[in-house]
């Protein structure tokens, strides 16, 4: 099968052939023989039949294509699409309209940084919301002006709540 | 005998384990997110105490008294947090009949007074950071302090906490102005405008004696820990015996926190925190009246059972060891394992614990409040379990804490272990080059996930590979969705999206 | 640097923990039935070789000098058990330009030898057992014997061995008779009728003396460990140090143990065992040239890491401790954790683990070859995990143990935990008034089911209760099946069935 | 509902009422109010209402009413019928016919403990079988006699293969 797989700032096309529990993975032009066998939906071991060098790995399958993986000490969040849907999710992206932010996790609203009419950047700090005895900074993913503030410094808020609208 | 353990987590799993090795029965208490915790799957009794939030539950003095009652308890344990350093509450337990676990009243109220425990500790002779013992109230005061004392100076709003509130000042000519500003911020924030000044110690580190100390005033000191490493004033690594510290410095750390320990007439456990400057020099800081977090490391280096010495002093027992006695062996690390991403500016990560394989073998101690399954709470801080590793040496010690990372594999939430990896591949923390403010600066210079990212470089496109063969062999299936734990997965995956944009659609 | 790990299970995991904080590499070997065991998921390669065997795999020296080839290794290491005794497999190894991590061929095969290491020991000025160094030619050499040492004395086959083939003599009357008797049964089981004789030492305790010794010609002994607790004659339950030996005793132990080394020109780890009798005195039995299964007691009190050591030492370094640094601190026991039915005679429990929550917090290590989700295989030597404990003293430490039980949870397959938890509720056990015999006259007699009986005397009507409220709620829903998993499921079932009858339908 | 628990040598009518996870239990004309609630399948908690006390509890759900219970650190394996499988039981118990001893796990056969004819006592050992590098003594669950035996020592067996027949 062939897919997208995406990572933190790559892209790469990926050529991928099953016997069992061994598998044949063309990446970047290189070819690689791996045998990838799991525990328990969980925890599974990948080994290079070339080399032998052998990687516990654990994995969790999100929604969309999105897994997240732990190699070794590291842990990735990627996103394994196929060809059609890497060309979706390109255009779903350029075409994004307004964004709204919601409470990611229910908690108190001790701080917002914007009023409405504020132009922000991506990363810039909207609303500071406390939970689990933390300040916990919610950012804007996009550049935009801010169409509406729901909540005030104060207001207890459930998750999933609308916060604040860009347009 | 019996015990209530006023807490949650893995400190009341540390306490049961204690208890369960005196004979001593226990009582867990629990709020209703905490029904299956471990700490209530361990004891031999629990009682509801109400809702989640903890001031309807943890930090309800009147449920947990009556649950006192109820079961029959006759000691109280607070652990630490919560209630543990509230001399009312501790009033109210010994009025009720049960045995306080920890030093007395009236030691707790005067040390847990910034100005009264620092006035006790210069009394005592123990060094205490240049500054003035009340407020400034003109300028002149404070010109005549630097010019005593020097520049850098600190201006701390009297009402001010938690790194809120202060102001250094290093250029003469800036004085009045920032005290000005200093006052009307401490007025703005607090409701108080009055400002101390004190001497700025420039990069210091951590250093804390724990403290030990009986009814009949025997007190020994069990060494030192050092506690440099941490995030907005919250200790994230601790270390026994400190890096920097050697038998001469620990003896006079030692007396000066046993002269503060005499001096309040405390008993049971407690720990007389410092700063120690670049030039070896040390100042009293404060003293916390309970049990600390961090006590396994000292208790790996010293081969004691500081919780059990804790409960055996409360019950009026002397001390079960002796100054000479106490020789610290090898070198313990220990590293706070939160629900929370690091990658992600420390977003909470609450949610079910999907995967939990401990690291184990020599050296490796674990002190947890989950187990696989747990779910982990959005109401509590996010601690999740102690990996304390012990080893003949520091450097030894290092390349242990650098094995158990490996083996150890959380899934369901995110952890701190990601820092943790990343720190113990830098250079500074393995030369224990560090002060107070090297993991902020850390952070924010971006540089831990520059450090991330060179670990294991080739771990990337081995993930990739594996995913797109996880995939492969799923293609037709239906994704096993183990992301999604009924309400607490849609939370989780939009506030990633929305904290940082960096989760996948 | 890599290291080849020519084991499976809680050693080969051991091992690679001591690599991994060397900055070793480490290449697994693993059977078609271990492809996901932990120590094939921890290593940092892993190759196959071979079915499930270990005749076809663990013990096929081609294989293993093959993979070694392959992965480019450096060192092998045969952990304990499998071919970690053979000198012939040493030889290969280094013949292959590896390194043995392990003594000198030449020293394995002398120790190796009963009657080469009694002879040596004796020259070596160690005490052993009264007794012909040859076999008995005629039943006056047997009477002169029993003349001078008197009796009881023991008749053993020159080939038997793991308690075969051995007669007690108590009468003077039977001596003939039993002389001629242990001849055919000896040729009858062994295929040769040589006897030897000794004096029988009554009620024994097993003391053995860890020794490390570099190729310069050092040598020290750490400590000894008593495993007395025995059944049929394999280990089940250690300590650190001997309840029964003082500094004086140890002292005369270890300086008997290191001029055994010395006269056999050992290097490497190894373990000198001897029995003490009840009058104290102590005599030579074997010298196991190996690392043992019970070295994490010995690293535990003595604060030392004897495979990192045991590498080191196999590289050429001098030792890194001398005899007068090496000081006990504290007690640890360990405790054997078998896939085994204590209360079905012991029958073997292969399966998959479906549950494995581990105990945690002071002083308890636990040393694995499995997590959860394992399947335990038929095929090899049935140990789990080592559970170890350690605490100030030996009182604590038993109390540290039956804290450590009551935390420690496996579901899926039976084990060796229930005989634990019998055992340490057991006066004898507390006041270690034991010897060799013990644990299986314990057995015998019936009283394991009773002591498991007296345990929580509540408990039967508790879990009465649960099942019955566990029923109700899965009523009309299908059932679980929690036992099934596939194949394993039915033999489980009725093996039970079959041995014992005790399992309901 | 209402059941026969049996396990070891004794055997109890339970009277089970639920309301959600809370229980009112009558065993032995005791009436206890019992909370149980399981975190995953396996592990729960079992609390007595009255005093606070609390267990945990491990568990398996075997076929035919047959349960593994763990409370503290003791291991029972119990029965739960309902009343009219606990008279079917005992029936079938009394009315049982020749036993046939299989092979509980693969391993080697190392002995054979008895011949054709022998007169055999409940738990005699007939055949030694080993594995896991053990000898395991089988015996037999009944009196008997010998009626037929399918191997002999040095045999390899697979599990659930026939062993020895008792008439």
């Amino acid at each position: 099968m062939r897919w997208v797989v995406r990572g933190g700032q790559s892209s790469h096309e990926v050529e991928v052939e099953r016997q069992g529990d061994e598998f044949t993975v063309e990446i970047d032009g290189q070819r690689h023989e791996l045998e990838l066998v799991s525990l328990d939906g969980a925890v599974a071991s990948l080994r290079f039949l070339a080399t032998g060098r052998s990687l516990q790995i654990t994995y969790h399958h999100g929604s969309n294509g999105s897994w997240r993986v732990t190699v070794g000490q590291r842990e990735f969040d990627l996103e394994v699409l196929t060809p059609a849907e890497a060309v979706e999710a390109v255009s779903a992206a350029r075409d994004s309209g307004p964004s709204r932010l919601m409470a990611p996790i229910p908690g108190k609203v001790v701080g917002v940084k914007v009023k409405p009419g504020d132009e922000v950047e991506p990363g810039q700090p909207l609303v500071v919301l406390e939970a689990m005895k933390m300040e916990n900074e919610l950012a804007s993913d996009q550049a935009g002006k801010v169409a509406a503030i729901h909540v005030v410094a104060g207001d207890t808020v459930e998750g999933g709540e609308l916060l604040v609208e860009l347009e | 005998m019996k015990l209530l353990i006023a807490n949650r987590g893995e400190i009341a799993v540390r306490i049961i384990r204690a208890c369960r090795e005196m004979g001593i029965g226990t009582v867990a208490v629990y709020s209703e997110v905490d029904r299956l915790a471990p700490h209530v799957l361990m004891a031999d009794s629990s009682f509801p105490i109400g809702p989640a939030p903890a001031a309807q539950s943890y930090l309800d003095m009147d449920k947990l008294l009556a649950v006192a009652s109820e079961s029959g308890a006759n000691l109280l344990h607070p652990g630490y947090g919560f209630l543990a350093e509230n001399a009312d509450f501790a009033e109210r337990v010994e009025a009720a009949g049960l045995t306080w676990v920890g030093p007395p009243p009236g030691a707790m109220r005067l040390m847990g007074s910034k100005t009264e425990s620092r006035k006790l500790a210069k009394s005592a002779g123990a060094p205490i950071i240049p500054g003035l013992m009340e407020p400034i109230t003109n300028i002149s005061e404070l010109e005549t302090f630097v010019d005593e004392h020097g520049l850098p100076v600190l201006l701390k709003a009297v009402a001010g906490g938690g790194g809120k509130g202060m102001r250094v000042v290093a250029d003469r000519d800036e004085l009045a102005g920032s005290y000005e500003r200093a006052c009307s911020e401490g007025q703005a924030y607090f409701g108080d405008g009055r400002v101390y000044v004190e001497r700025l110690v420039d990069s210091p580190r951590h250093i804390e004696v724990q403290v030990v100390a009986d009814r009949e005033g025997n007190a020994v000191y069990v060494g030192e820990r050092e506690c440099s490493i941490q995030r907005r004033h919250q200790k994230v690594v601790e270390e026994c015996p400190s890096p920097v510290v050697g038998p001469e410095l620990r003896k006079r750390l030692g007396e000066a926190a046993l002269a503060i320990v005499k001096a309040s007439s405390y008993h049971s456990l407690g720990t007389v925190e410092f700063l120690l400057d670049t030039n070896g020099e040390f100042f009293f800081l404060e003293m916390n009246t309970r049990l600390q977090v961090e006590h396994p490391i000292t208790e790996e280096v010293f081969g004691v059972d500081l919780v059990q010495e804790q409960i055996k002093l409360a019950l009026g027992e002397p001390l079960s060891f002796r100054q000479e006695e106490l020789v610290p062996r090898g070198h313990a690390i220990e590293c706070r394992i939160y629900a929370e991403d690091p990658l992600r500016n420390f977003a909470p990560s609450p949610g079910r614990i999907s995967l939990w394989v401990r690291p184990g073998g020599p050296g490796v101690r674990l002190d947890s409040g989950v187990i696989a399954e747990s779910v982990v709470p959005l109401d509590y801080d996010p601690m999740l379990a102690k990996l304390i590793v012990w080893a003949p040496d520091r450097a030894t010690a290092m390349k242990r804490l650098h094995r158990a990372l490996s083996e150890f594999q959380v899934r369901g939430v995110s952890t701190t272990l990601t820092l943790f990896r990343a720190l113990v591949g830098m250079e500074a923390f393995r030369k224990a080059d560090f002060h107070t403010g090297f993991l902020d600066k850390l952070l924010t210079s971006g540089d831990l996930e520059k450090l991330h990212g060179q670990q294991d470089p080739e771990a990337e496109k081995a993930a990739m590979m594996a995913a797109a063969c996880l995939a492969t062999a799923s293609a037709g299936r239906l994704p096993d969705d183990l992301f999604a734990h009924g309400d607490d997965s849609s939370w989780w995956y939009e506030g990633t999206r929305l904290l940082h944009g960096r989760f996948p659609r």
